[in-house]
């Protein structure tokens, strides 16, 4: 019996291992987001946007060195931090140099800090880290590293745009912060708090708090107190079930201002807001869906529904990591000298086909870009979420959101 | 004072959903000894059969339906799973169920995917019934008050005034004499078993179109039912409603109402400490209610149990 | 006269409004064979269970060797020198036979709650398991699990787990309920050997083993000790026979 | 007296227990030396990452074997006592002073000190009964606990967890322990030693009266044990082995997060023990093995694996509630008794189309899968080494076929099979 178990577990660590040695020329990119669990969805969806960002932008117009191609190796990391870690480490042995991962600040903070530490401890074979989502603003200031680029807008810049619309509105007076009790929903309500403050002193936040995350089974007696506030806008960072949970019962409540939030859109969540709150949330996103930012863009998307109806081009960066990646690899030469790249990414502008222009700031990190205050609404729509008829239309557009922001961070390069 | 009224509908409502399940799970207590850890995936597949019937049927064909549907697969978990492992014991009979919850949470995202489902409240029930000051309370709250209520009625005249009620009050207690009385026993209990999962899918029904159907939503609620039941004192149905309501009323309460740590430190005389960034306790006294509003729920147990092992209405210590 | 080894003054007992042992004074002696006799219900076994506290008394006093041990815990008075064994048997079913004894050794033995100790390393305790194994007649069924032994050999080896830790004090509840004459017998020659020089109190239906064993008995009628003494005065006495036979004509109707 | 004490059989019980020392000492050995021995055969670090991870489970699975195995508590949360000792090293790593003055082998006892005294407190109220109410305390406990650790952020650090480097301690022998296999062969260590220790702990008094506490309560009051503190040894124990497995994943990982004592770590956990079997002790070593694969090795080739996993689980728990140990040592009096051939064949022509016909079943499932979820125009999948069309009918019926067949020949058999192992068996006990 121990012979067997050894022989299967041989066995099934050499599958593993050598999986991928058959194709060792292409460039590949491990991706590490959950494919199982509760957060399957997001993940499986933007696996599918990174596979056809590869495919569409790089493979078939050539490759890049002159003709190498580009791979995405998916590994489930069912949104532990800890299986995250003996994934990365799987893709590490498979000679990946690129990790590319985006669900949840948390997993980003363990794979930034391990991959500071391998590239450290190991400098023959080291990767770099392409954040594609984690918007926790110390990944880009206490905690940024040279391995980490991170092509989201973080949550301080994000609340910034947000707030720059917000205060254009004039009988805005009272405000509601409510978010998820963890790091994000904290440094949401902390950046709502400090721009507001900044920006119109009229304004008055009645109401700062947290809820349990995940754990909310419903969400009316949150949305009672609100009322009771007398709010006149509503701020959240939260996603998930907590976004309908806290959408649908505010407006059931009878609550009839607007709700402003990061992530109200796709995976279900916008076909099930549905009718009930058109025209009510408005959330801040970056990327032109509606209207279409280019003819190239409206064409990637076409393409993209006719090969994943049930999918949503709702991270549209995602096709910018890519191109920008591609960039800096035929920049520098090679796709093995990370340090290269990395050197190539850093201070990159790059023109997006969902709009506008892109910049890789050099100190710290940090994607700088055009920002859209959108609503969820059913009119005008070219490209809807969820096959609902339901989408996200821009209202108004915040040009290179925070490109003089401080940093705090103390970029160490090797 | 507007306010207080809209909370003790709202938690009337959470409550009242609540006992739905925990009446179900301390009816199988009581009859079999289990603690039934999937009983909280029946109520969601409640809510994913009531979707997909409501797709071609209509919401009350799926209000009717579905729960027929849960019972019938409760009752043949009773007979095919559970029963074959009860020889074995309590201990891996609550394993059993445990599987059996994750092994349902695997089987939901298999066949429905992992997203929310845009499952809605019929429209006949869309509207807004009465509003005290600005607080709108929809009339499907208070069509959600009436089908517990109705159910609760129900189940009482079913167990203290019909013979088939007697029949299961005895073989509670005396399980050999009901059966060398001629009745058949494990029918019973896995008629019960039906029955309690049933009334789980209805809550699952009527609770899906509010509280979201999606398949964390029996992971959700799941530990909670136990608590409600624990606190109620296992196998007493009258327990259960109390409980549940106190459950009810005490995290709406506890969320509506920002009593902050701070000031209850303030109130007992230690005063806030100058320099809050090196306090160590600096978390426990920014600690709100709305915070620790769920796991409330969670700590009361834990007293219950160390204090009155056997529950607020319990007779047994188990 | 030395302090009794057991002693009980005002002893009673209430279920709700039942009043099951109705005050009990009862004095045994050291070394003493003492059995309790009675019809079903008088409540023997709720004696028993009160004495070791498995039940806590309504009122009185329960003294072992002249020390009162109402309020502490069954293990406490266990290590104060009283053991018994139950009328349903209560052994350790899933451990072997040997496991049984050697559990019942560990405490007397000074073990405690020691986990610096390894069982198997003692020589004491093996030879000390063994040697209750071969009075109680059990060797042969050393390493077998004690589920499976014979409904009489269970009896057997509950007697040895009772003796094992060198209680002075010995109770016994209805040792040759349901067995055969032989086996009754095989327990009688048992239990006289192996309470030899301790106290023994016992519970037991079959007259014969308690006229054979007992040094003095008394009779239990609905919570009352009716009457105390010799075994030949006790039989003599003819308010036991009135009570005794009228309860149990009664018990048959 | 003293004259029995000389009797035969004490003697021969003396001459078991020499030989049976050599005999307990082999596992140990054999253990230490495929522990040793695995680096050589897995060279990657990913391997000796998974093979990390298994032995903290191992330690784990152990250690919540002494509550449900061997003490019948059974936890809901013991998840709590692993990553409050995880959390507890990881602060002592970052305590730089301190950490520096000793070297990092040493760090796991320090969660071990943690985890125990979370188990103190706890254990003072909760070990009073064992049953359901012991099972509802410590899941009450334990979603406290997990709560909390969103909330206390100073010690907690929030939902990213706290993280550290472990390379700041002494120096050992000169080891920084930068690279992955250092780390093994720390891990390895103290798995040896902590299941040394805890198979140790079950040979004591208040290990062997654990088990009669479990059994009959009862009965071990009134042979001077109060059940109640016997279960309290047992639990801080328990929490104590449970805290260095935190400790160890504190040195692999340098990160602890909430997962680490979340409630749902605690249901893996008695599902890997449930798995592995806790009759015996080695099968919490088997479970966290086999599951340890299924997590990270399965859930590499299919989205599905929590479902076969959870299938698995179930089907131990209804078939073989002594779960995979059980299985295993359900053979060893067969082998005793010389009768293992009889068993080869039945097994051959039972196990085998049983195996295929559920092989077959999986690819059914795969299909139904990849034919609901998968993207349009992507009908192509891979399964079993042979790519094929999904939406054509051809590998479906093969698949259906498969399995059919497979099934089907395992039930004609499978009478056969029991014939076999009920001769296989009894034969012996009348010789």
């Amino acid at each position: 019996m121990k012979k067997f178990m050894k022989l299967s577990a041989v066995s099934a660590l050499s599958l593993v291992i050598g999986a991928s040695a058959a194709f060792a020329e292409n460039i590949k990119i491990a991706f590490i987001d959950p494919l199982s669990g509760p957060f399957a969805s997001t993940g499986t969806n933007g696996l599918h946007q990174f596979e056809f960002a590869v495919d569409q932008m790089v493979n078939d117009k050539g490759g890049v060195l002159g003709g190498t191609n580009m791979e995405i190796v998916a590994f489930d990391n069912k949104i532990s931090p800890k299986e995250s870690l003996i994934q990365l480490q799987v893709a590490i042995d498979q000679g990946i140099r690129y990790i590319a991962q985006g669900n949840s600040s948390g997993v980003a903070n363990a794979i930034t800090e391990a991959v500071n530490k391998h590239n450290r401890r190991n400098p023959d074979n080291r990767v770099l880290f392409l954040n594609y989502a984690a918007v926790d603003p110390a990944l880009t200031n206490d905690k940024c590293n040279f391995w980490h680029f991170r092509f989201d807008a973080n949550a301080d810049i994000k609340m910034d745009a947000l707030t720059d619309v917000m205060v254009a509105i004039d009988d805005m007076k009272k405000v509601y912060i409510i978010g998820q009790d963890y790091s994000f929903g904290k440094a949401v309500a902390a950046a709502a708090v400090k721009n507001l403050s900044a920006k119109r002193n009229d304004v008055e936040i009645v109401g700062n708090e947290l809820h349990p995350i995940g754990k909310v089974k419903d969400f009316t007696p949150y949305s009672r107190k609100i009322i009771a506030s007398g709010a006149d806008a509503v701020i959240t960072g939260n996603w998930g079930t907590d976004m309908v949970g806290l959408g649908k019962s505010l407006i059931e409540s009878g609550y009839d201002g607007p709700i402003y939030t990061y992530y109200a859109a796709g995976s279900g969540i916008t076909a099930a807001l549905g009718e009930s709150a058109k025209g009510r949330i408005r959330l801040i996103s970056q990327g032109d869906i509606n209207p279409i930012g280019s003819d190239e863009a409206r064409a990637t998307y076409t393409a993209f529904k006719a090969k994943h109806p049930d999918g949503n081009i709702d991270q549209s960066r995602i096709f910018n990591v890519i191109g920008m990646l591609a960039k800096a690899i035929e920049g520098a030469g090679t796709a093995d000298d990370v340090v290269a790249v990395a050197g190539q990414l850093e201070g990159m502008e790059y023109d997006s086909m969902w709009g506008g222009k892109l910049f890789m700031r050099p100190q710290d990190h940090q994607i700088i870009q055009n920002m859209n205050v959108g609503v969820h609404t059913n009119e005008g729509i070219e490209f809807d979420y969820d096959n609902s008829g339901f989408g996200v239309l821009t209202e108004s557009t915040v040009e290179m959101a925070s490109m003089d922001s401080p940093t705090t961070c103390e970029m160490k390069r090797p | 004072m507007e306010l207080i009224l809209v909370n003790i509908i709202d938690g009337l409502v959470t409550g009242l959903l609540l006992f739905m399940l925990s009446a179900g799970l301390t009816l199988i207590f009581s009859m079999m000894g289990v603690l039934n850890f999937a009983h909280a995936s029946f109520y969601m597949l409640g809510a994913y059969f009531a979707y997909q019937i409501s797709i071609a049927l209509g919401f009350w064909m799926g209000l009717l339906i579905a729960p027929i549907i849960v019972g019938v697969l409760g009752a043949g978990v009773e007979r095919y799973g559970l029963r074959r492992v009860h020889q074995y014991g309590h201990v891996p009979e609550l394993i059993f169920t445990f599987g059996l919850a994750l092994l349902i949470e695997e089987l939901v995202q298999f066949i429905w995917g992992k997203n929310q489902m845009p499952f809605n409240i019929p429209e006949v029930l869309n509207y807004t019934a009465f509003s005290v000051a600005g607080n709108s309370i929809p009339a499907y709250k208070i069509f959600m008050i009436f089908i517990s209520v109705g159910i609760f009625m129900g189940l009482l005249y079913v167990l203290t005034k019909t013979r088939v009620g007697m029949i299961i009050q005895a073989a509670l207690s005396y399980p050999r004499t009901v059966e060398s009385l001629g009745h058949n026993v494990p029918l019973i209990f896995m008629g019960v078993f039906g029955v309690g999962t049933a009334l789980a899918g209805v809550a699952g029904v009527i609770a899906g179109p509010v509280l979201g159907t999606f398949p964390g939503m029996a992971f959700v609620l799941g530990s909670i039912v136990f608590v409600t039941i624990v606190i109620g004192g296992l196998g007493s149905l009258w327990g259960a409603l109390v409980a549940s309501l106190l459950i009810g009323w005490l995290t709406t309460f506890a969320k509506s109402y920002n009593l902050a740590m701070s000031d209850i430190f303030n109130a007992i005389g230690i005063s806030t400490p100058e320099n809050m960034d090196d306090n160590i306790f600096r978390d426990l006294w920014t600690v709100t209610s709305p915070q620790i509003a769920d796991i409330l729920p969670y700590i009361l147990m834990v007293m219950i149990l160390i204090f009155r092992p056997a529950g607020l209405l319990g007779k047994r210590e188990s | 006269m030395s302090v009794p080894a057991l002693e009980l003054t005002g002893l009673t007992k209430s279920f709700g409004h039942a009043k099951i042992i109705r005050g009990i004074d009862l004095s045994i002696g050291k070394a003493e064979r003492h059995a309790i006799i009675g019809p079903n219900g008088a409540g023997k076994s709720t004696l028993f269970n009160l004495i070791t506290a498995r039940f806590a008394p309504t009122k009185g006093t329960v003294k072992l060797h002249g020390e009162d041990v109402i309020g502490l815990q069954p293990y406490q008075i266990n290590r104060k020198g009283l053991s018994r064994s139950f009328q349903i048997t209560n052994i350790f079913p899933a451990m072997t036979v040997f496991e049984n004894v050697r559990c019942a050794l560990l405490w007397s033995q000074g073990y405690k709650y020691s986990f610096w100790n390894l069982v198997n390393n003692s020589r004491r305790l093996t030879e000390g398991a063994d040697a209750i194994l071969d009075q109680i007649n059990l060797l042969e069924r050393r390493n077998l699990p004690a589920g499976t032994l014979s409904y009489a050999e269970q009896r057997a080896l509950e007697i040895g787990i009772t003796i094992a830790g060198g209680a002075d004090v010995i109770m016994l509840d209805e040792p040759t309920a349901g067995m055969s004459h032989s086996e009754t017998d095989y327990i009688t020659d048992l239990i006289m050997k192996v309470t030899e020089g301790k106290t023994l109190i016992m519970v037991e239906h079959d007259m014969g083993v308690v006229f054979g064993l007992a040094d003095r008995i008394s009779v239990l009628v609905y919570g009352e000790i009716i009457a105390t003494g010799k075994p030949a005065d006790v039989r003599a006495d003819p308010k036991v026979q009135e009570a005794y036979l009228g309860a149990a004509l009664e018990a048959e109707h | 007296m003293s004259n029995q004490l000389t009797t035969d059989p004490s003697k021969s019980a003396q001459r078991m227990r020499a030989g049976s020392m050599t005999m307990t000492l082999m596992p140990w050995i054999l253990a230490a030396g495929a522990l040793m021995l695995m680096p050589f055969i897995f060279t990657s670090s990913s391997a000796l990452t998974i093979m990390n991870q298994m032995w903290i489970t191992v330690i784990f699975a152990l250690a919540y074997n002494m509550l449900l195995g061997q003490g019948g508590m059974l936890s809901f949360g013991h998840a709590v006592y692993a990553g409050v000792g995880g959390f507890a090293c990881m602060h002592i790593m970052n305590a730089s002073d301190f950490f520096a003055s000793f070297p990092l082998p040493v760090l796991p006892v320090f969660g071990g000190i943690f985890g125990a005294g979370l188990a103190m407190i706890v254990g003072s109220f909760s070990t009073r009964s064992a049953g359901t109410v012991f099972a509802m305390i410590s899941l009450g406990v334990g979603e406290l606990i997990a709560a909390s650790s969103v909330i206390i952020v100073a010690f907690f650090g929030g939902e990213e967890g706290i993280s550290g480097d472990r390379t700041y301690a002494m120096p050992f022998f000169g080891n920084e322990f930068l690279q992955q296999i250092n780390v093994y062969y720390l891990t390895s260590f103290w798995v040896l030693l902590s299941a040394a220790l805890m198979y140790l702990w079950s040979r004591t008094p208040v290990g062997r009266m654990a088990n009669a506490v479990r059994d009959n309560p009862e009965r071990a009051e009134f042979l001077g044990y109060s059940a109640r503190w016997v279960r309290y040894y047992s639990f801080v124990a328990s929490g104590f082995f449970a805290g260095i497995a935190g400790g160890l994943f504190a040195i692999n990982y340098e990160i602890v997060t909430e997962e680490n004592l979340n409630t749902a770590s605690s249901g893996v956990i008695l599902l890997v023990t449930f798995l592995g079997g806790v009759g015996f002790f080695f099968g919490p070593i088997i479970g966290a093995i086999v599951f340890t694969l299924v997590q990270t090795v399965l859930s590499l080739q299919t989205e599905l694996w929590a479902f076969y996993a959870g299938s698995l689980f179930l089907a131990t728990v209804m078939f073989f509630p002594g779960g995979l140990a059980g299985l295993l040592m359900m053979h060893v009096p067969v082998f005793k008794l010389g009768k293992a051939k009889l068993l080869i064949e039945p097994y051959f022509k039972t196990l085998l189309p049983a195996a295929i016909g559920i092989l077959g079943l999986c690819a059914l499932v795969e299909m139904t899968f990849h034919f609901r979820h998968a993207t349009k125009g992507d009908n192509e999948m891979t399964l079993f080494w042979t790519t094929f069309d999904s939406h054509t009918v051809l590998p479906w019926l093969i698949a259906l076929a498969v399995t059919a067949v497979g099934l089907a020949i395992a039930k004609r058999t499978a009478p056969a099979l029991k014939e076999a192992w009920s001769d296989a068996n009894s034969a012996g006990e009348v010789s």
